[in-house]
């Protein structure tokens, strides 16, 4: 039986890198290495950043696993029961009308906008949690990478808690290739 | 949610706008000018005329029928005139005005005046006055008891302006209302449906 | 395990650099030349739509027994050609073919294009464009009334606006990574060129706006992932159900030819099979144009081909059944349809159509012909003008001598009809066009997942 | 009663006539109230009303009016609707004692002739070669100063005493001559003929009803001969199977309408029907009373049956058999000959054989009375008058001509009336609309329209009078008005009438006269012939030797008739009842020909006959002899095609709808020859052209959907029509009450003529766009009641024949498709219980009403035109391109019916079931708190049939008559086994033979 505490901790959400220290490291399987130590070093706020999905992450950084297929489910347990309640409520108490002598609640012909309905609620729903969990959206569009090349090739560790360099070299050990300090959510404003 | 409730609003007034420009034409307060000022206040209200004497195929034809200037002048011709102590004479004027031109300009040079319809169904309606009124009227009350519901009480308008939207709507909730059981049973006892086919074709 | 044969062993640079760099050049005069062509068919399809819209659907080849014409036989084509990109992208993805990350990208943009291409004509189709909005059940002051959910039609709504939305989504939420990629990688220097004029100013401002703020952090991309999953379970039952749905207006209709419990399944495979032609066609040219043959290996090619073989039996066990059935039912109406598919004034449709649904794929099975791209190529070209053809016999040999005798009669496609139908490429292409100009059409990000994947399992010893 | 009679002329007409409606005024400001934001967008109708609104016309309520059109073919009564002083749709007056309500198709479109924009506005004046409008006062004095000298009046045969007595008086004051002529010879045929074998020159009374035989030799008493109103009606009152059924035997060259409805048809070849009827009639002579007659004797001796089957093409033994059929039928046969196709320039010979073949079968007195004839004397002139008149032409002595409501120049062409009329110092033109007559004219009178003014006329024994409906529209007088305005009579027609003729016929007083219509002067009853004259047989001189090479008939078309009222679009549309060709004649060529010189439908030759050399398409007809070809005229008129240019896009010619087929025509010493002409060759042109054609296959292909069987089967098992054992499925769903109304229609195929008189009533009833030939090409008719034609061979309990080994013989391939039986079915909307239509609609445009109706909301409609696909009867129409605004031109939407929706371009259309009538109905029964009755309501197609084919009503009501019907075993529902439930039932036809 899932614990409620499981599900709330599956829908984790970004945190803001605004403050401490980024690790870079030269590839995902340093990331990986990288993470794990710092999560068991106890770090309360810390996360990775890579280009691509790295397998294995979420057991390097001690996550269990994402509850969004939560969202997704009751989002299409929405959509179906409110095709089906709106169709029914049109068809026989808004505006019954004689289509064809088939009987005003002709449920089977219901069945594919339900199924329709169902799909388009369960993915909007989904799309939308990912966006709310990781803090994504066009107000976020000034929100820029912790370190330049971070979208194109380079993997690095945030480490979001106090503690000074040294700490934090020897959390990683000779993983980082660099660590530079974050005072604040880089973003940018040139456009503006 | 400052910034929600900014975009909620932003849309609303988006919407709202797009209704204005696309939306229905807007029925209700319709008045407009008239070739003649023809008062049905003074005629319906302080005389009070009965509808049919001047709409007279209400009770029976699709159409409730505008009078011909004969029926106004059954009682404007001269010796009718005169009964009505106007208020104050400029008020008498322009009565007496109106109705010289009523006889000058419509009746010697039989010339009808050209009424703008303000009650101006879509060609695609298929409306009859007839049993509406027939359903409306109960026996005993006058005329205009039948006609409020849609028409409003004209005979306290100096100018008739319409007063229900008149549209599908407004139509079809009269339609369902009799026994609220759906339009089978209602169909078979008044013949009163909700199907299209009740008005259009 | 070793590394698959779909490994590339290029450095992450590498893989953006050829990527991304066709798009930061200004177009060459061939993406000119053809843009323009295509352009131009798109407007003259605009402009005779807007005459008909003007005078009148008179101006296609319509009449009476034949209602529905060109115009739906376009419709279900191009339906059936959006239906690869979210297979891909999806269903592949639940399989986990690797070699579905080269290719998901365009062949998804094309499902977006073709989809719209396809939702552009029931619009255009129906008598009064202009009360379109009727079929979508929204609050009115009409008592209200609303639509009628019986209708296979409107099934069709929800279903093409669905499958539309949810491929849009998915194929965007596909995009961000490697838009911030973009967008990092116009910023920072390491491109050539800074942001210095003002077209790339702007082109800087969209992209930082579509890449909503993607930084790559691996809460998201857990998340991310979950989606992907999710998105790909989601769309796999929709992009069956679409082509089903489709497959309802006819198949739920009374109609001789039409009325078959075989559509559903048949209209899946077809579409399928028409999909995966398009996609090879469209594939084929990208990667000679843009120079991607080393992500679009002729592995990929030859699977495809693969596919289009398989879908291709399906498709023609269908036409098979459907003779036998009409043969069997005993219904005499129903027999003399399908004998007027072989043998009436439109069998030379049926005919074409036989010989490229049945016949060509049958070439797919030498694994010369099908590693070679010029067959390929071909091969896809007359899958697609099969399919077209089979949507042509299906809609206008059934209607065209139905129950009636009295009303049968013909149709002959007035230039409008055919304006439209070669309008509709222009209209398909010109957007295609401008995705591979303007959004990668590799992605980036999964490419580098799988790259980085290989190095990953190789080192921790876990796939 | 329900109908209003009163004389409304004189009447101040305009009541709540839409000014500019189409025009809307956007953004038209509302009130200011709505926060400044005036988005009122509401169209701005006026509203008229009478200066004093006369009692009888009330705004929304029908008024009808019984009144007649007399014309040169008869006098067909009439009872006219009108609303709000317009009249709108021409009904049967159902009230008279020998039309009982029939009209034909020809009469119901009369009501867009009214409204015709073509019309002469005015008197016109011809100037130069303009004409220019001028009034009567300044034309009367004119065209009075030019009648001197040699004055002639030409015109067609009048049914109107009182036009006829003025004109008299006319022609004496001016000493002027009378010629009169029939353009289609039908009645001159006849007229002739009497005059030669009873000296008694009448069209007497004919009772197709009495007859249970009947042999029509040429002659289309369905479709185009004579009165094919009251004999439709007469016929089809005796084709019940379950009384005593009539049967019908026709000989004919060219498939007519009645040769469609035959029991047995006998093809013959073109120009041999003299042939056929001596050789019937030398069958008939031994034992008849006639049989010692030496004249007779000698006259038919050398018309053998060997002779009549080398010659005419019918075999011995069918010749034999009728003959003894009617032999066995004396006294109760009636055997009419005669029509354009039968004039073979002997004028009235055949109509002596005919009466020589009647009177030997006893028919005389009583299927064929002299009392109440339909046209009591002979006005027309001989064909040597003629002659004479047109040489006098040609030599110059006639000073004035005035061309009373008549096209000489197009009718008499073989003459050469055109060029004859060049050498006429004054031409005076009377009539409605311009023809090539009216082009000659110096003048030219604008005469009225029937509905207009006042007239009368005679026929069957009946007075009629003709009274107008609604103001003259245009600056016209009634004929009746011009020619006591040329003789200075103070006194105008109206007048006259009331006073002299009138008051000499209608005992009942003029106002019961105006109400009903009509009075009954003289019954019919039996009274024989006068006494035979036998010798006037020898004149006759029938072919006796094969006729050579290929032989053309010109016969006379059901929708178009002579051509004269050619220029309405509804005559074109109504497809023509056996080609079902729209706006077009064509050459009719048999199958077999066809197949020799490798022509098809559509495809172009050239024809040479004599002098002339045409191009014309073609159709290929069943039921032609190889060498017959036949080609129907009244096309090729100059004016014909002024209504709308665009409706006749694509024509052979330029501003011209067919070819005019009087080019082939003779002219012999005795007459006009339209029969037998010889052809000297036909050859393919390679054109394409694209003919109208509304249905483009003639097979049923084995569905049995117009059932049929024979009548001896019938008599052992009534559901012998039927085929197969109709499967209806139970259906899934239980369905949905109908516990009020449920409406039925029932079509007895065994009364359909095929005459099309429905579909133009249904045309005028419900507001039906013209859409023109091109259109029709398509397959985009719009009409709302179709009447398919089948062509099949006799159907056997199996479907097909068997040969003696037991074989089926498939005949499907014959190409000599001779013996084609030929079916009609009329099929309108279904109105299925469970309708394919109703479920597809996305926007529910179509759905049910509780009273069973496919109700159309147009005005919900988006086109998507799935409803039309899934439409198993595809009888739902769509609108391919706005038909009405912007198109129709002044005064032409008056004809519109103000109660049923004007459909736009882009909607899909079907027949209602008339559900403005029901809806009118139903309110006026509210009214008066009772329940709809039977009587109450018919449809238009109902009231419009002639043949009481059609049976409108309530199902759910046990005792009326369409719930009796439906109970029949004749009837069913076609593809019942696709369980839509339609709500129109079929009762299948039965064929006596």
């Amino acid at each position: 039986m899932v614990s409620f505490k499981e599900i709330k901790e599956g829908l984790f959400t970004f945190d803001e890198p605004d403050k401490g220290w980024v690790v870079e490291v030269k590839t995902a399987v340093d990331m990986l290495k990288a993470v794990e130590k710092v999560r068991k070093a106890g770090v309360k706020r810390f996360d990775t950043f890579s280009p691509f999905p790295v397998h294995g992450l979420e057991k390097a950084m001690g996550i269990k696993r994402s509850w969004l297929t939560l969202i997704t489910m009751i989002a299409a347990f929405t959509g179906t029961t409110f095709a089906l309640s709106a169709m029914s409520y049109i068809d026989l108490v808004d505006y019954p009308l004689n289509i064809g002598g088939k009987p005003s609640f002709a449920w089977p012909a219901y069945i594919p906008i339900m199924f329709e309905l169902t799909i388009l609620f369960a993915s909007f729903a989904t799309v939308i949690a990912v966006w709310k969990m990781g803090k994504l959206g066009i107000r976020y569009n000034h929100r820029r990478p912790v370190s330049p090349t971070v979208t194109c090739d380079m993997c690095s560790v945030w480490i979001g808690d106090d503690m000074t360099k040294e700490e934090v070299k020897k959390i990683v050990g000779d993983l980082a290739k660099e660590i530079h300090k974050v005072d604040a959510t880089p973003t940018d404003n040139s456009l503006d | 949610m400052k910034k929600a409730l900014k975009i909620t609003i932003n849309v609303l007034v988006f919407l709202g706008l797009a209704w204005l420009l696309f939306g229905p034409a807007k029925q209700i307060g319709y008045a407009p000018e008239q070739p003649f000022a023809y008062n049905h206040k003074i005629h319906a209200g302080d005389y009070k005329i009965d509808c049919q004497y001047c709409h007279s195929t209400v009770t029976y034809s699709k159409k409730a029928g505008i009078p011909g200037t004969n029926v106004c002048m059954n009682c404007h011709s001269s010796g009718v005139l005169g009964f009505r102590p106007f208020a104050n004479k400029s008020d008498g004027k322009r009565v007496q005005k109106l109705i010289g031109e009523l006889s000058n300009n419509y009746w010697s040079k039989s010339k009808s005046p050209e009424w703008t319809r303000i009650h101006n169904m879509p060609d695609h309606v298929r409306f009859s006055h007839a049993p509406h009124v027939k359903a409306l009227l109960k026996p005993g009350a006058e005329t205009k008891t039948a006609c409020i519901p849609c028409h409003g009480d004209v005979a306290t308008m100096d100018v008739v302006a319409q007063q229900e939207s008149l549209n599908m709507g407004f139509c079809v909730n009269c339609h369902r209302t009799p026994t609220d059981k759906g339009f089978v049973a209602e169909y078979a006892k008044n013949g009163v449906g909700t199907n299209c086919g009740m008005c259009h074709y | 395990m070793s590394t698959s044969i779909y490994s590339l062993g290029k450095s992450n640079v590498q893989i953006e650099t050829d990527i991304l760099s066709p798009m930061e050049r200004f177009p060459g005069k061939l993406w000119w030349f053809t843009f323009t062509i295509m352009l131009s068919l798109a407007l003259m399809m605009i402009t005779l739509v807007g005459w008909t819209f003007v005078e009148g659907l008179g101006l296609l080849g319509l009449n009476n027994p034949v209602n529905w014409g060109l115009y739906i036989v376009n419709f279900v084509f191009w339906v059936g050609i959006g239906h690869a990109g979210t297979l891909i992208s999806a269903i592949l993805y639940l399989f986990r073919q690797r070699w579905r990350t080269t290719i998901n990208r365009a062949a998804e943009a094309m499902t977006i294009f073709a989809v719209m291409t396809a939702g552009l004509f029931p619009l255009i189709h129906v008598g009064r464009p202009w009360m379109v909005f009727f079929i979508f059940p929204y609050p009115n002051e009409r008592g209200p009334l609303w639509v009628n959910f019986k209708s296979p039609l409107l099934w069709d709504v929800f279903a093409i606006s669905t499958y539309f939305s949810v491929s849009l989504i998915f194929w965007y939420m596909g995009l961000v990574p490697d838009l911030a990629n973009m967008r990092d990688r116009m910023k920072f220097e390491h491109v050539p060129g800074k942001i210095s004029s003002w077209g790339r100013k702007l082109k800087y401002g969209f992209v930082r706006i579509l890449a909503i703020g993607w930084v790559g952090s691996g809460k998201t991309w857990i998340h991310y992932e979950k989606m992907v999953m999710v998105l790909a379970s989601l769309a796999t039952p929709l992009v069956l159900s679409v082509h089903t749905v489709v497959s309802f207006d006819f198949a739920t209709s009374v109609i001789p030819g039409w009325h078959a419990t075989i559509f559903p399944p048949y209209f899946v495979a077809g579409a399928i099979y028409s999909g995966f032609a398009m996609v090879l066609t469209i594939m084929i040219i990208t990667r000679k144009a843009f120079k991607l043959q080393e992500y679009i290996s002729m592995k990929h090619l030859e699977n495809m081909g693969i596919i289009i073989l398989v879908t291709g039996m399906m498709v023609s066990f269908a036409y098979t059944t459907e003779f036998i059935v009409a043969a069997y039912s005993a219904n005499k109406v129903e027999q003399y349809v399908f004998m007027n598919r072989l043998q009436g004034p439109y069998a030379w449709a049926f005919w074409t159509m036989f010989a490229a649904n049945v016949v060509s794929p049958h070439f797919m099975w030498s694994k010369k012909l099908r590693t070679n791209v010029v067959v390929l190529f071909l091969i896809s070209i007359v899958v697609n003008i099969g399919m077209w053809f089979e949507r042509f016999v299906i809609v206008i040999t059934s209607l065209h001598r139905d129950y009636m005798p009295s009303s049968w009669d013909m149709f002959i496609p007035t230039w409008v009809d055919w304006g439209v139908f070669v309008g509709s490429f222009g209209f398909f292409f010109t957007w295609y066009l401008l995705f591979v100009r303007t959004l990668p059409s590799i992605a980036i990000a999964e490419v580098k997942m799988d790259e980085a994947n290989d190095l990953v399992a190789k080192e921790l010893g876990h796939h | 009663m329900r109908t209003e009679k009163r004389n409304i002329k004189n009447k101040n007409l305009n009541i709540e006539k839409p000014v500019n409606r189409k025009k809307f005024l956007a953004f038209m400001g509302g009130t200011l109230g709505v926060a400044g934001l005036n988005c009122a967008r509401k169209p701005v109708e006026k509203i008229i009303p009478y200066l004093s609104r006369p009692p009888a016309v009330q705004p929304g309520i029908a008024t009808y009016y019984a009144t007649a059109r007399a014309y040169s073919e008869g006098v067909a009564p009439v009872l006219v609707k009108t609303r709000e002083g317009k009249p709108i749709k021409i009904e049967g007056l159902a009230e008279h004692p020998v039309f009982k309500g029939a009209v034909i198709a020809d009469t119901y479109a009369t009501i867009w002739d009214l409204y015709d924009k073509d019309r002469f506005k005015s008197a016109m004046k011809k100037s130069g070669s303009t004409f220019s409008k001028t009034d009567w006062a300044e034309v009367i004095p004119e065209v009075k100063k030019a009648l001197t000298g040699n004055v002639r009046v030409i015109s067609k045969p009048s049914y109107s005493p009182s036009e006829s007595s003025v004109l008299k008086k006319f022609l004496n004051t001016v000493n002027a001559r009378h010629i009169v002529y029939d353009p289609s010879g039908t009645q001159q045929g006849i007229l002739t003929g009497n005059e030669k074998s009873f000296k008694k020159a009448i069209i007497p009374q004919y009772a197709f009803d009495k007859a249970d035989l009947i042999l029509s030799i040429e002659a289309d008493f369905l479709g185009s001969w004579l009165r094919p109103d009251i004999f439709t009606k007469q016929f089809a009152s005796r084709r019940s199977p379950n009384g005593k059924m009539n049967r019908l035997v026709v000989a004919e060259a060219v498939m007519s309408l009645t040769g469609a409805n035959a029991d047995t048809r006998l093809a013959i070849a073109a120009g041999t029907h003299l042939t056929f009827a001596m050789g019937l009639a030398s069958l008939l002579l031994p034992g008849s009373m006639l049989a010692g007659s030496t004249e007779v004797k000698n006259a038919l001796s050398k018309y053998s049956p060997k002779l009549v089957e080398s010659v005419t093409g019918v075999a011995e033994s069918d010749l034999k058999n009728i003959a003894s059929e009617l032999m066995a039928n004396v006294g109760k046969s009636l055997v009419v000959g005669g029509g354009t196709s039968a004039r073979d320039g002997q004028e009235g010979s055949l109509q002596i054989v005919i009466n020589l073949i009647n009177e030997m079968l006893r028919n005389h007195g009583k299927t064929i009375t002299p009392v109440a004839p339909i046209k009591g004397s002979n006005d027309i002139s001989t064909s040597q008058e003629l002659f004479a008149f047109v040489a006098e032409m040609k030599a110059g002595s006639i000073n004035t001509l005035i061309i009373d409501r008549s096209n000489p120049v197009y009718d008499l062409m073989p003459l050469g009336f055109g060029d004859a009329l060049t050498k006429v110092k004054n031409v005076i033109f009377i009539g409605e609309r311009p023809n090539e007559s009216s082009e000659a004219a110096g003048h030219v009178l604008a005469s009225s329209h029937y509905l207009e003014d006042w007239s009368d006329g005679y026929s069957c024994g009946i007075y009629h009078v003709s009274q107008p409906v609604i103001q003259n529209i245009f600056d016209t007088k009634s004929a009746g008005d011009i020619w006591l305005a040329l003789q200075n009579q103070p006194e105008d027609f109206h007048g006259f009438i009331q006073n002299n003729t009138a008051s000499r016929y209608a005992s009942g007083g003029w106002g019961k006269l105006l109400a009903d219509g009509f009075a009954v002067v003289e019954k019919n009853g039996p009274a024989n012939m006068p006494r035979l004259i036998p010798n006037a047989i020898s004149s006759v001189k029938a072919p006796d030797s094969p006729l050579d090479g290929q032989r053309l008939n010109i016969f006379l078309s059901v929708g178009i008739g002579d051509g004269s009222a050619g220029n309405n679009a509804y005559r074109h549309e109504m497809p023509d009842p056996i080609t079902k060709v729209t706006w077009d004649n064509v050459l009719l060529v048999s199958p077999e020909l066809a197949k020799e010189k490798s022509i098809e439908t559509e495809s172009i030759v050239q024809v040479k006959a004599g002098d002339a050399a045409v191009e014309l398409p073609v159709v290929v007809q069943p039921g032609l002899q190889k060498n017959t070809v036949g080609i129907a005229f009244g096309y090729g008129q100059k004016n014909m095609t002024n209504f709308r240019k665009d409706l006749v896009k694509g024509a052979l010619k330029d501003n011209e709808l067919g070819i005019n087929a009087l080019q082939f025509a003779k002219i012999t010493a005795d007459g006009f020859s339209y029969s037998g002409i010889k052809v000297s060759s036909i050859t393919k042109v390679n054109k394409s052209y694209k003919l109208g054609l509304v249905q483009k296959h003639g097979s049923q292909e084995k569905r049995y959907i117009a059932r049929i069987a024979k009548l001896s089967d019938y008599k052992k098992d009534p559901k012998s029509g039927h085929f197969e054992h109709d499967l209806e499925g139970k259906g899934l769903y239980p369905g949905h009450p109908h516990p009020g109304n449920r409406w039925n229609l029932n079509i007895d195929l065994n009364k359909c003529t095929g005459c099309s008189a429905c579909v133009v009533s249904c045309f005028s009833e419900n507001n039906i766009p013209a859409v023109g030939r091109l259109e029709n090409w398509r397959g985009r008719e719009m009409s709302w009641i179709r009447i398919d034609r089948y062509y099949d061979y006799y159907l056997d309990k199996h479907d097909h024949e068997i040969d003696k080994s037991g074989k089926p013989i498939d005949r499907s391939k014959d190409v000599n498709m001779l013996q084609a039986n030929v079916h009609f079915q009329p099929v309108t909307c279904q109105h299925c219980e469970q309708a394919p239509c109703e479920n597809v609609c996305p926007v529910a445009a179509t759905q049910h009403s509780p009273d069973g109706l496919n109700e159309m909301a147009y005005n919900r409609c988006i086109g998507t035109r799935y409803c039309a696909d899934n439409c198993p009867y595809k009888v739902r129409k769509f609108n391919w391109f706005e038909n009405w605004e912007n198109k129709i031109k002044d005064p032409e939407q008056y004809a519109l019916n103000p109660d049923v929706t004007v459909r736009s371009r882009g909607v899909i259309e079907k027949c209602s079931f008339c559900i403005q009538r029901i809806a009118e109905k139903r309110q006026e029964a509210r009214l008066q708190n009772r329940p709809i009755s039977e009587d109450d309501l018919k449809t238009a197609c109902e009231q419009g049939c002639p043949a009481d084919a059609i049976t409108f009503g309530d199902i759910n009501s046990k005792d009326t008559k369409v719930a009796k019907l439906d109970k029949d075993k004749r009837s069913y529902k076609i593809f019942a086994e696709i369980n839509t439930r339609p709500m129109v039932t079929f009762m299948s036809k039965v064929k006596n033979h």
